[in-house]
């Protein structure tokens, strides 16, 4: 196709999963499996395919425009829907379609499937992330948040012999339900004075106004949507829950991308509608005290995990806290940075969750205790998840170690010295707990752990009776060998290939440049000559940083390994830290009527620490 | 009357956000949030309003004129309705099964996921 | 009007309201049925007719009736264990008069 | 937590979101007054492409992605309540228990309202360019309509009207036509949705162009898949039991 005509055919990005999904739904009871895998699969391949023929036209002409309908703006007003396709929500669709066909090709065969409706549900999540990314309009945006959640609830909830997989889809629904909700009333309070929905069009009119009490509550009901769906303390409870629980594969896609599209949503809206009216560094500590907390609290629940999959979602917690750091700085390095950090993260990150789930379909549960040395024959997993931990604790040359340095760079710049520190520190505590629970069930380092040890015995979730996404495998299959090669391969591409720095620089440049956005979705305009901007590259100090944090997360891993070999006053030291730790594990205990009070609490919070400042 | 409709519809939010905090029964708990979106039928219909317009259907009595209420937020609304019966039904869904599995579906029972 | 329309969202309020405090969710389903209605007269009172339809059918007949065969089947589990005899009152299969909408 | 102390938790909260919802209220323009950019702009719109009902012509038109998105999340939840609600390994369905004894004007009325209800929706579907309804009106009114047959004490007869497999490929079938027609677009006018089609006069049946067609494909998904999904619901509370039970 030609560039030219590119934007006819944006649309088919959405349309055709939806499409094919509803073959599936007619006939998929009556197709061998084998063809409804490989029908699904190749459409993931297709949408994966048209976003990248999207980012390359997106990159060369900064934005690709349509508007459904043929309803053409005029004098900056429109009635129609657009989808604009910058480098960032074209990277963004690409990576939800890459990150699909790799979960698709794992649950090839394998994963239980009544009648092709796990691969139609997966084609209707992917649809919904895919407008969601693309979508100019604050509606529209809103409706496509609710098909990726219904999918998505569904998707959690698919093993319904699990106790618990049932009860994390329903908290995951109320929470996620309820934000949206909040996100909708602001959007009815900005329509009221604005009666325009684009993102675009509300732009332009919000330009150098000075925020009132309106704007300002707008803004921060809209976020309280995207929030939860980013897991930001106080709103991340559901996370850790629905990831628990929900089959491996579609894991990938919670933490790969649809938690990350939350906080594209969060920095979508901001720059394209709020940025003229609300003063950036009121934003900046905002999001940044939000990240930080966010950061700390989850490193920390996540070092008091033996649940496998429970683990690896406070990572991911942890992990968005600080790309809300990076996109908090509002600077380009920082927002490119963050953008590579995010796209680092999901490769490694979804193969860590696809290694749990094969250790789950071979051993029967994900208790990091009881597989204590159970798969020390497994050579190939190993050195797999080793490399993956490994990265995912920012060893270069991984593309989220390359991410993590720019990231912390630009966080420094932006007048937060302690940046730095706390990202080594978060990376470290995660990494560390990933590579713990690897190396003993790997590599059954450390003394055997008593399966009923731990702090908080009965107070956690264990993993023991997660009930498996298959049927018992004796070995692992070669697609799902493939999808996590892939995934880590296409990890370690990002940190490798030169020029990608470039390509996020300029994408994020395309992402902050307001005026840009509108001239061209509103009007024919040329996209604006990219500035020069410092190289986003591997430098000394960050490859510094980043062994360090390797380094100490080995250190970690170490040390919670022979805990009970160190001497007495090193336990004395942590004792007082005790109480805080059970309370921190109370907190997150599973009652939905607990969640949506705390819900509440962080929506009053962050309006309070965005807006009081600027009445 | 110039914000009432308003604040009737901030009301319902808020009293079902109530009504899950407070819930004992999972069903309960998804019947509360209905009624909390209904809050956002109310604010968009609200919104939209205009005193003495007629509704933004015309036909061979009602000439084409901006005499209406605004339409748009009754696309939107329609959209919202949908969304609130989908939903709806996969929590009950869900509720059901948790009912099967926990043998409860009180939240203070529910023990499957902590920490 | 002014006066229609003020109790219609008053009524809506109340109703809304009593819906959450309902506890027993079985008469839930009666009073979420009732609310739907409420409902639908404030849309018309706004003059939302497309969308008062909308509620009529689903908010006043389609939700309610999922809300009571989900807590039909709920029951049915809760009272079997044990007293397999007490389950033979909430006869699945017989239709009782809290069917929401479906009365007609 | 405590129940205290999530009450206490909860009611800041949203004390100060009460707070926030006030402070925006008084500086929104005041409730029914005259000012509605959008309104006037799809009013002109909906007047241009001969669509009587101005909400059907947002919903199918204008903003058309919209509802396309909207039936996708029908269709996932539909498709979402089936897996959800399978009978799970240890169950299996149970042959539905003869109906208890039903009034037999209950009855009569059950069915001789359906087929009264059953063309109502149709013609809410039909019309939905030109009067108040459209598709997804008109779906859930037949598909309440089919509901009566329950009502009217009669499982086994609900279960005839509807095989469900049937109406699992009448929802994907409507959900893939408004996709298709969507893409038409693309082929026939550049744009997704677009509405190419000859739009007749303004107030007849046959006015709005893709609208009317649009309107039917959802009517047929809402239809079909609001069965669907009642139909799940109901066999979770007639016919599925623990294999167990069914032993007894």
């Amino acid at each position: 196709m030609s560039a030219g005509a590119v934007p006819h055919y944006l649309p088919l990005i959405i349309v055709i999963p939806v499409i094919v999904g509803c073959v599936l739904v007619a006939v998929g009871s009556y197709l061998p499996r084998p063809l409804t895998d490989f029908l699904a699969i190749g459409t993931a391949a297709a949408v994966t395919g048209l976003a990248a023929v999207v980012l390359t036209t997106a990159s060369h002409s900064g934005r690709v425009v349509t508007w459904t309908a043929g309803w053409r703006p005029a004098h900056r007003l429109s009635v129609g829907i657009p989808l604009i396709a910058d480098p960032v929500s074209a990277g963004l669709a690409l990576l939800a379609g890459a990150l699909v066909t790799c979960a698709l090709l794992y649950s090839w065969q394998y994963i239980q499937s009544v009648s092709g409706r796990f691969s139609a549900l997966m084609l209707f999540f992917l649809a919904g992330m895919e407008g969601f990314a693309l979508s100019g309009d604050l509606f529209d945006m809103f409706v496509f948040f609710e098909l990726m959640g219904a999918a998505a609830y569904a998707l959690t909830g698919m093993k319904i012999e699990d106790e618990s997989a049932v009860q994390g889809g329903l908290i995951f629904g109320v929470m996620n339900s309820l934000g949206g909700y909040l996100s909708l009333a602001g959007i009815a309070i900005l329509y009221s004075r604005y009666g325009q929905l684009g993102l675009p069009q509300l732009g332009a009119m919000l330009a150098h106004q000075r925020p009132d009490a309106l704007v300002i509550v707008a803004f921060a009901l809209i976020m309280t949507g995207f929030l939860v769906k980013a897991a930001m303390v106080p709103f991340h409870f559901w996370l850790a829950d629905a990831h628990a629980v929900a089959p491996s594969p579609v894991c990938v896609l919670f933490s790969g991308v649809m938690v990350e599209l939350g906080v594209y949503g969060v920095a979508r809206v901001y720059w394209t509608v709020f940025s003229g009216a609300i003063p950036h560094h009121d934003v900046t500590r905002a999001f940044v005290v939000l990240g930080a907390l966010t950061a700390g609290i989850a490193a920390a629940m996540c070092l008091l995990q033996r649940h496998l999959k429970r683990l690896l979602a406070y990572s991911t917690i942890a992990h968005v806290g600080l790309f809300v750091i990076g996109f908090a700085t509002l600077s380009d390095n920082g927002t490119a940075g963050a953008a590579l950090y995010v796209v680092g993260h999901a490769g490694l990150k979804a193969a860590l969750f696809l290694l749990a789930g094969v250790l789950l379909s071979k051993y029967g549960n994900v208790d990091e205790h009881r597989l204590y040395g159970r798969a020390t024959a497994d050579r190939v997993e190993a050195c797999l998840y080793l490399a993956a931990a490994l990265g995912l604790s920012g060893l270069p040359p991984f593309g989220l170690a390359l991410g993590k340095s720019v990231t912390e760079e630009a966080v420094a710049a932006t007048g937060y010295a302690w940046g730095p520190v706390l990202f080594v520190a978060v990376s470290a505590l995660t990494g560390g707990a990933v590579l713990r629970a690897g190396l003993r069930i790997y590599f059954a380092l450390g003394p055997r752990p008593a399966p009923e040890s731990g702090a908080g015995a009965g107070e956690e979730t264990t993993g023991a009776e997660e009930k498996p996404d298959t049927k018992t495998l004796p070995r692992t299959p070669i697609t799902m060998l493939a999808a996590i090669v892939v995934l880590v391969a296409g990890a370690l591409a990002t940190g490798l290939i030169p020029g990608v720095g470039q390509g996020f620089a300029d994408a994020a440049q395309r992402l902050t440049d307001r005026a840009g956005y509108i001239a061209q979705a509103l009007g024919h305009a040329r996209p604006a000559p990219l500035r020069r901007h410092p190289a986003v590259s591997w430098t000394a100090e960050g490859i510094g940083l980043d062994m360090l944090s390797a380094a100490l997360a080995l250190g970690v891993a170490g040390l919670s390994l022979y805990a009970q070999c160190l001497p007495e006053v090193l336990h004395r030291i942590f004792r007082p830290a005790r109480p805080v730790i059970v309370t921190l594990r109370r907190l997150h205990s599973g009652h939905i009527g607990d969640y949506v009070a705390w819900l509440f609490l962080g929506v009053a919070a962050f309006t309070a620490l965005l807006g009081l400042p600027l009445l | 009357m110039t914000v009432y409709a308003y604040f009737v519809a901030a009301w319902l939010m808020l009293v079902g956000a109530y009504g899950i905090v407070r819930s004992r029964n999972l069903v309960h708990a998804v019947v509360s949030l209905a009624v909390c979106q209904s809050g956002t039928y109310v604010l968009l219909l609200a919104v939209g309003y205009q005193h003495g317009a007629l509704a933004p259907v015309f036909g061979s009595t009602i000439k084409p004129s901006r005499h209406v209420v605004d339409p748009v937020v009754q696309a939107m609304t329609l959209t919202d309705i949908v969304v609130s019966a989908t939903v709806t039904a996969l929590l009950l869904a869900l509720a059901v099964q948790v009912s099967k599995r926990q043998g409860t579906v009180d939240p203070d029972e529910l023990t499957a996921l902590k920490g | 009007m002014t006066v229609l329309l003020a109790s219609a969202l008053s009524l809506v309020a109340i109703v809304g309201t009593a819906v959450v405090a309902t506890s027993q969710p079985e008469r839930q389903a009666v009073t979420l049925s009732f609310y739907g209605l409420t409902l639908t007269v404030l849309f018309l009172a706004l003059q939302a007719p497309d969308v008062a339809l909308s509620q009529l059918g689903v908010g006043a007949a389609i939700v309610p009736l999922m809300v009571m065969l989900a807590i039909r089947s709920i029951e049915a589990r809760h009272s079997q264990p044990g007293s397999r005899q007490e389950s033979g009152d909430g006869e699945p299969g017989q239709p009782d008069e809290q069917s929401g909408g479906g009365q007609p | 937590m405590s129940h205290r102390g999530r009450l206490l938790v909860f009611f800041i909260g949203a004390g100060c979101v009460a707070a926030m919802f006030a402070v925006a209220f008084f500086r929104m323009p005041a409730f029914g007054g005259t000012m509605h950019l959008y309104r006037d702009l799809a009013v002109r719109a909906a007047v241009a492409h001969q669509t009587a009902n101005v909400v059907s012509s947002v919903d199918f038109d204008q903003r058309g992605m919209d509802t396309f998105g909207e039936e996708a999340i029908l269709l996932a939840s539909v498709v979402g309540a089936a897996v959800l609600l399978r009978p799970s390994d240890e169950e299996a369905e149970l042959r539905p228990k003869r109906p208890g004894r039903i009034l037999p004007s209950t009855k009569l009325l059950g069915y001789a309202l359906l087929p009264v209800t059953l063309l109502i929706g149709l013609d809410v579907v039909l019309h939905g360019q030109v009067t108040p309804g459209g598709g997804f009106q008109g779906g859930v009114v037949i598909a309440t309509g089919l509901h009566l047959l329950y009502v009217a004490g009669s499982y086994p007869a609900l279960d005839r009207v509807r095989p469900l497999a049937a109406f699992d490929i009448g929802e994907a079938v409507g959900g893939a036509a408004f996709g298709g027609l969507g893409i038409a677009g693309i082929v026939a006018a550049t744009s997704f949705l677009a509405n190419f089609l000859p739009r007749g006069s303004f107030g007849q049946l046959t006015s709005a162009g893709t609208v009317f067609v649009l309107n039917g494909a959802v009517g047929l998904e809402v239809g079909c898949g609001m069965v669907v999904l009642i139909a799940h619901f109901l066999r979770q509370d007639i016919i599925i039991a623990a294999k167990a039970e069914q032993a007894q």
